[in-house]
């Protein structure tokens, strides 16, 4: 059993990755998907008996992160914008430069970090922090909303993935944070793409420029 | 108020080397009050001489006397700048004091015209300076606060990276 | 208390007849009494007085201000072997400054006139009184490092036999320059000639030539005192010991007065005037002589 | 009682979503407003019983952060009914519901004593004021909103992380309520505590404006109408502030109080610095507003890092910032009203067209920069008195450094609006100075030099109780 999962964290994080490298919406969307519902596998995996909050987070995991979300996305996509091109803030060469020595950071800290508890498995925590460091990469090198949102929820992920540390003791109430954070924030965030949309016709941000303020 | 500002500014001046107490600190401004109190019995009791005084004798209001000379008109009055000269002649190495007069050659001169003006040391030297720098420095790092939101984040991610090389991994 | 004041009171013109006398004696002529002062003084109290017509209330004000002043400076400050009646820490600001008050009042009646000579002197006064300060509080500073109060009868009280033989150099330096800044303060001859006529060389008295009757009398009276302050300050200094019953010691302390006022009379009459530009170098020596005084006891202190 | 408060709040959010009317609407704003301030005032006179193992329970921190939001939402309701009354014809459903969400999201920030609760409410309190930046739906106000959504929500993100790191560290007993943490703080894993602090402070840091992360603060406040701005920077900073302050309790507890004081200050005086440096270049009066509450939140973070009597002092100064600030932002919401213009070399003459505004203008001024009279003086001057006792003499040289220049900085731009005389060019058309614009701000000026010239005893003592809270 620990074998799948250290396999399922290892998939997990070269997702992230290849979401760095990825340029056109439709695949970093599916990307994004296929990394989510892996995700959700990995509570199974952890061994322990599945109890009802186990059941209740992975079911959440799915339906939220697999099906609901993805599918407004793609509507989001098809409504929204033309261009199905998004490139990043840095380029494609800088964004897996930057990736990799995020990824190299994290596992110098969890390297710092002495897990007394029973680790499920030593892979656990570094590929967390990876994921986390490379969905805030993510955040930070793409100009389009959509892509933006995108990187927020493999955050979410990373994030999610710490949270399984604390799976048997973690009372319900975290677990509901959570998914409430990632349901309003999404919700919040795709109201404002298609606001944005009938705004000013495209989701670049980066041409959000600087408001007249700070020119002055 | 006075006692808390003398509190702090005992308090401020704790790392001075001898411990100031509040007594001490009071003292001066009671015994102040002492003094204020002699002056001004003093300055009544004469006053009410002298007004005793001129009662007795004649007072007279007369012209200025100027030596002889025609009565001042406005333009022989002392003004600021003659009333500084002495001081400012002293400093005028600090001050920058400038005299400027056009004298026309013969004795009787048609215009004749006398000008003098200081630069404000401090001003000029020190804080006129000091705030264009700071200006343009404001000026250059504004460009930083260009607003776009990838770079706020990408600040927040340097913070988070930077806090954890410095406090964690050293 | 009472009997302090009046010592301080009576006593002071006197010293002016002294120096008068010893001036005459220098220059071979008779001179005017001692009690000259007395005479003029109680001459003008009685007469009338003349106020020019573009004077305010500050020029009836000024003589008065003054005197109250340099009375309120007198009590501040222990005379031989008298005790000052108020003395607390920092007392030492409140006795220049009061002297301050005071010469800002005079120079303020001085422009009231509006007369250019008036101005002339105003404008000295303040320019030579800026300068005589700086040297005053150097004084005071070196005072305070050698006897390690902040308080004017600490320092000056408590200038025993012992501290003499330990701080002898930086109190000789003192004492030098305190004796300048008398001559400044009170405009001796060095810097100001008092029986001058010539209105373009005055400084004080070219402040006081509208004043006329009793502000005349006060002004001249605060003049007195104010010598005999700064007089009594310097001797204080220079009377290492100190006697217990205070009748003794206060004769000594005249004694003392009575001697410095004939020094005082000895430079003028061996002295001439300075030139007016001059006269900042000369109290710039007696800061030179201060500040070296104070390195000697910053020296000494640690 | 608690629940009495939160109920309340709540049920007037929903209820203004369903009134028709707007004078209704407003009605509903201001009662629920001064109910809440009632509610708030009897929590001092009858101290609460705190039921253990309740998720609610109002400790001294949490008690002095409400009074502020409650007194300042009060004020500033009063004021928003007149701020709006300009736009009668749309309907203030939007404003008027989630400003009382907010309320009632910032009233979960300060009783809640278990952490993951307590991150949950700063997340509602930052998706309740989201929708308030953009009211007049300008384009710029648009883009604020978006930042502001954007850039605090990673923020939360981060402090949720921290939130966890600081459940893993409490190795054997699994749980985030206040009380069990302090008293299990000892046997905490040093390693995951470091991490959870630094990452709650860079969260919670985001959320109150700290220096690398303030860049929202200066567009949302600038943006958002006055009224809001005033509410965003008097109470909401403060309820993050309370975040860090928590977090500084478990770090005192379990011994690891200079590790999170150093860096604390370190982020306090670079925020200090960058609302110096950006103040002096500035034009638009409400950004200088908001710099200057990023400085002030530095000094805040200063003030706490430094600990021992700091920790007095930044309470103190908590409380006069945001009276100052709510003033501030009212006061320039009423010169937007008059002059229609947020540059400020448009606006001059102030004092001459509208003497009360521009009086109030310049006592604002006073009291940012820590005049005397005010409170500001006091708390900055123990901080300060603070920082120099602990021998921390860097961090005060550049303290007051950063003072001076601010001062420097919001004195030519503040006082050229005030003086000289109007202009002809944008001549604002003589509209009187209504009551309802003018009173709100004159009331929290007076609080703010009551302030400065007499602490009372019973809000001394919550500053003490709340240092002893915090300090060990």
């Amino acid at each position: 059993m620990l074998l799948g999962l250290d396999m399922a964290l290892a998939v997990i994080v070269i997702l992230a990755i290849c979401l760095l490298g990825a340029v056109r919406l439709g695949s970093i969307i599916r990307l994004f998907v296929f990394q989510s519902f892996v995700m959700a596998t990995i509570p199974l995996m952890l061994g322990g008996e599945v109890h009802i909050h186990k059941l209740v987070i992975v079911l959440g995991t799915v339906v939220l992160k697999v099906i609901f979300i993805p599918t407004m996305l793609f509507w989001a996509v098809r409504h929204v914008s033309i261009r199905r091109y998004a490139p990043g803030f840095f380029g494609i060469g800088a964004n897996l430069l930057l990736g990799g020595f995020l990824v190299g950071l994290s596992f110098f800290l969890s390297s710092g970090i002495v897990l007394t508890e029973k680790p499920f498995s030593d892979l656990l925590i570094p590929s967390a922090f990876s994921t986390l460091f490379i969905g805030f990469l993510l955040l930070i090198s793409r100009t389009k909303a959509i892509t933006q949102v995108v990187g927020y929820l493999v955050m979410e992920n990373g994030i999610f993935l710490f949270a399984l540390l604390l799976l048997e003791t973690t009372p319900l109430l975290v677990e509901l944070g959570i998914f409430l954070d990632i349901f309003v924030g999404v919700f919040i965030m795709s109201i404002v793409i298609n606001r944005i949309q009938n705004e000013f016709d495209h989701t670049d941000t980066s041409r959000l420029t600087a408001p007249e303020g700070e020119k002055g | 108020m006075v006692l808390f500002s003398l509190g702090s500014a005992q308090f401020l001046t704790a790392a001075g080397p001898e411990q100031v107490q509040i007594g001490t600190l009071l003292k001066p401004v009671l015994s102040l009050s002492k003094v204020f109190g002699v002056f001004f019995l003093v300055l009544i009791l004469l006053t009410l001489a002298r007004t005793f005084l001129a009662g007795r004798a004649s007072q007279r209001r007369a012209e200025t006397w100027a030596c002889g000379y025609a009565p001042s008109s406005p333009r022989m009055q002392t003004t600021a700048s003659s009333f500084a000269k002495p001081v400012l002649l002293f400093f005028k190495s600090v001050t920058s004091f400038k005299i400027h007069a056009v004298r026309s050659g013969n004795y009787f001169p048609k215009n004749l015209e006398l000008s003098s003006n200081v630069t404000d040391a401090s001003e000029h030297f020190i804080f006129r300076p000091f705030y264009v720098t700071l200006r343009k420095f404001s000026k250059g790092t504004l460009k930083l606060q260009s607003g776009t939101i990838p770079q706020s984040l990408f600040y927040i991610l340097l913070a988070t990276v930077a806090l954890l090389i410095w406090r964690f991994l050293w | 208390m009472v009997a302090r004041m009046l010592v301080c009171m009576v006593f002071s013109p006197f010293l002016l007849g002294v120096i008068g006398k010893t001036k005459a004696l220098f220059a071979g002529r008779k001179g005017p009494p001692y009690l000259q002062l007395y005479y003029d003084i109680f001459k003008l109290l009685q007469k009338g007085s003349v106020y020019s017509r573009t004077t305010t209330w500050i020029f009836r004000a000024a003589p008065l201000v003054s005197v109250t002043a340099v009375l309120v400076a007198a009590f501040l400050i222990p005379l031989g072997s008298l005790r000052a009646p108020i003395q607390f820490w920092g007392d030492v600001i409140l006795f220049a400054y009061l002297f301050g008050l005071a010469r800002f009042f005079m120079i303020l009646a001085a422009l009231d006139t509006g007369s250019s000579f008036e101005g002339m002197g105003a404008s000295r006064e303040a320019a030579f009184s800026c300068l005589s300060e700086i040297a005053l509080f150097l004084n005071f500073a070196v005072l305070a490092v050698l006897s390690k109060s902040f308080s004017l009868s600490g320092m000056i009280g408590a200038c025993s036999w012992f501290s003499w033989t330990t701080m002898r150099p930086s109190l000789v330096l003192v004492d030098l320059s305190c004796f300048m800044i008398l001559l400044v303060e009170n405009s001796r001859i060095p810097i100001d000639d008092p029986a001058t006529h010539l209105e373009l060389t005055m400084i004080h008295e070219g402040m006081v030539l509208d004043h006329s009757g009793p502000d005349l009398a006060f002004i001249l009276y605060a003049g007195a005192i104010k010598f005999f302050v700064l007089g009594g300050f310097l001797i204080t200094l220079l009377l290492p010991f100190h006697f217990y019953n205070p009748a003794m010691g206060t004769v000594v302390f005249l004694l003392g007065m009575v001697f410095l006022a004939a020094a005082v009379g000895v430079v003028e009459s061996a002295m001439a005037r300075l030139r007016l530009n001059r006269v900042s170098t000369f109290i710039i020596g007696s800061f030179v002589l201060a500040s070296f005084g104070l390195m000697i006891a910053l020296a000494r202190a640690f | 009682m608690i629940f009495f408060i939160l109920g309340l709040s709540l049920f007037g959010g929903g209820l203004a979503f369903v009134l028709p009317k707007n004078g209704m609407r407003n009605g509903v704003l201001v009662c629920v407003a001064l109910v809440h301030l009632l509610c708030m005032a009897s929590f001092w006179i009858i101290p609460l019983p705190d039921v253990r193992g309740s998720f609610l329970a109002l400790d001294q921190l949490g008690l002095l952060v409400l009074s502020v939001v409650s007194t300042l939402f009060f004020v500033v309701s009063i004021y928003a009914v007149g701020y709006f009354r300009g736009e009668a014809n749309k309907s203030n459903r939007m404003l008027i519901g989630c400003l009382l969400c907010f309320l009632f999201s910032m009233t979960l920030v300060t009783v809640s004593q278990h952490l993951g609760l307590f991150w949950v409410a700063i997340e509602a309190t930052t998706l309740a004021s989201a929708p308030l930046i953009n009211l007049q739906r300008a384009r710029q106000g648009f883009e604020a909103t978006w930042k502001y959504l954007m850039i605090c929500s990673v923020g939360i993100a981060l402090a949720l992380l921290g939130t966890f790191f600081l459940a893993i560290s409490a190795i054997g007993f699994k749980t985030l309520l206040l009380r069990d943490l302090l008293s299990h703080a000892v046997s905490f894993s040093v390693p995951w505590l470091k991490l959870s602090v630094i990452f709650s402070l860079v969260g919670y840091g985001t959320k109150m404006g700290l220096a690398p992360m303030h860049t929202w603060l200066p567009d949302a406040h600038s943006e958002a109408p006055s009224p809001i701005s005033a509410l965003l920077s008097g109470a909401l900073l403060n309820c993050a502030f309370l975040g860090i302050l928590r977090i500084g309790q478990v770090c005192n507890a379990a011994g690891q109080g200079s590790f999170f004081g150093s860096m604390l200050t370190l982020l306090g005086l670079i925020s200090m610095g960058v609302a110096a440096v950006f103040i002096s270049g500035q034009s638009d009066y409400k950004r200088m507003l908001a710099y200057s509450s990023v400085e002030h939140m530095g000094i805040l973070a200063v003030g706490i890092g430094v600990g021992g009597m700091g920790l007095y002092g930044s309470f103190f100064h908590m409380v006069n910032h945001a009276f100052t600030k709510g003033m501030l932002f009212m006061t320039a919401g009423n010169l937007y009203q008059y002059y229609h213009t947020k540059r400020s070399r448009d606006v001059t003459g102030v004092l001459r067209t509208y003497p009360w505004t521009g009086g109030l203008l310049t006592v604002g001024f006073l009291a940012i920069t820590g005049m005397p009279p005010f409170g500001t003086f006091l708390s900055e001057i123990q901080i300060l008195s603070a920082a120099v006792d602990q021998r921390h003499y860097g961090v005060a040289f550049f303290y007051l450094l950063f003072l001076a220049l601010i001062f420097v900085s919001m004195a030519t731009i503040v006082l050229r609006m005030v003086q000289g005389m109007p202009r002809q060019a944008c001549a604002p058309k003589k509209n009187r100075e209504s009551i309802l614009a003018v009173v709100p701000p004159l009331f929290l000026a007076l609080i703010v030099l009551m302030l400065g010239l007499y602490v009372p005893p019973f809000l001394d003592g919550a500053f003490k109780e709340a240092s002893q809270l915090l300090g060990s």
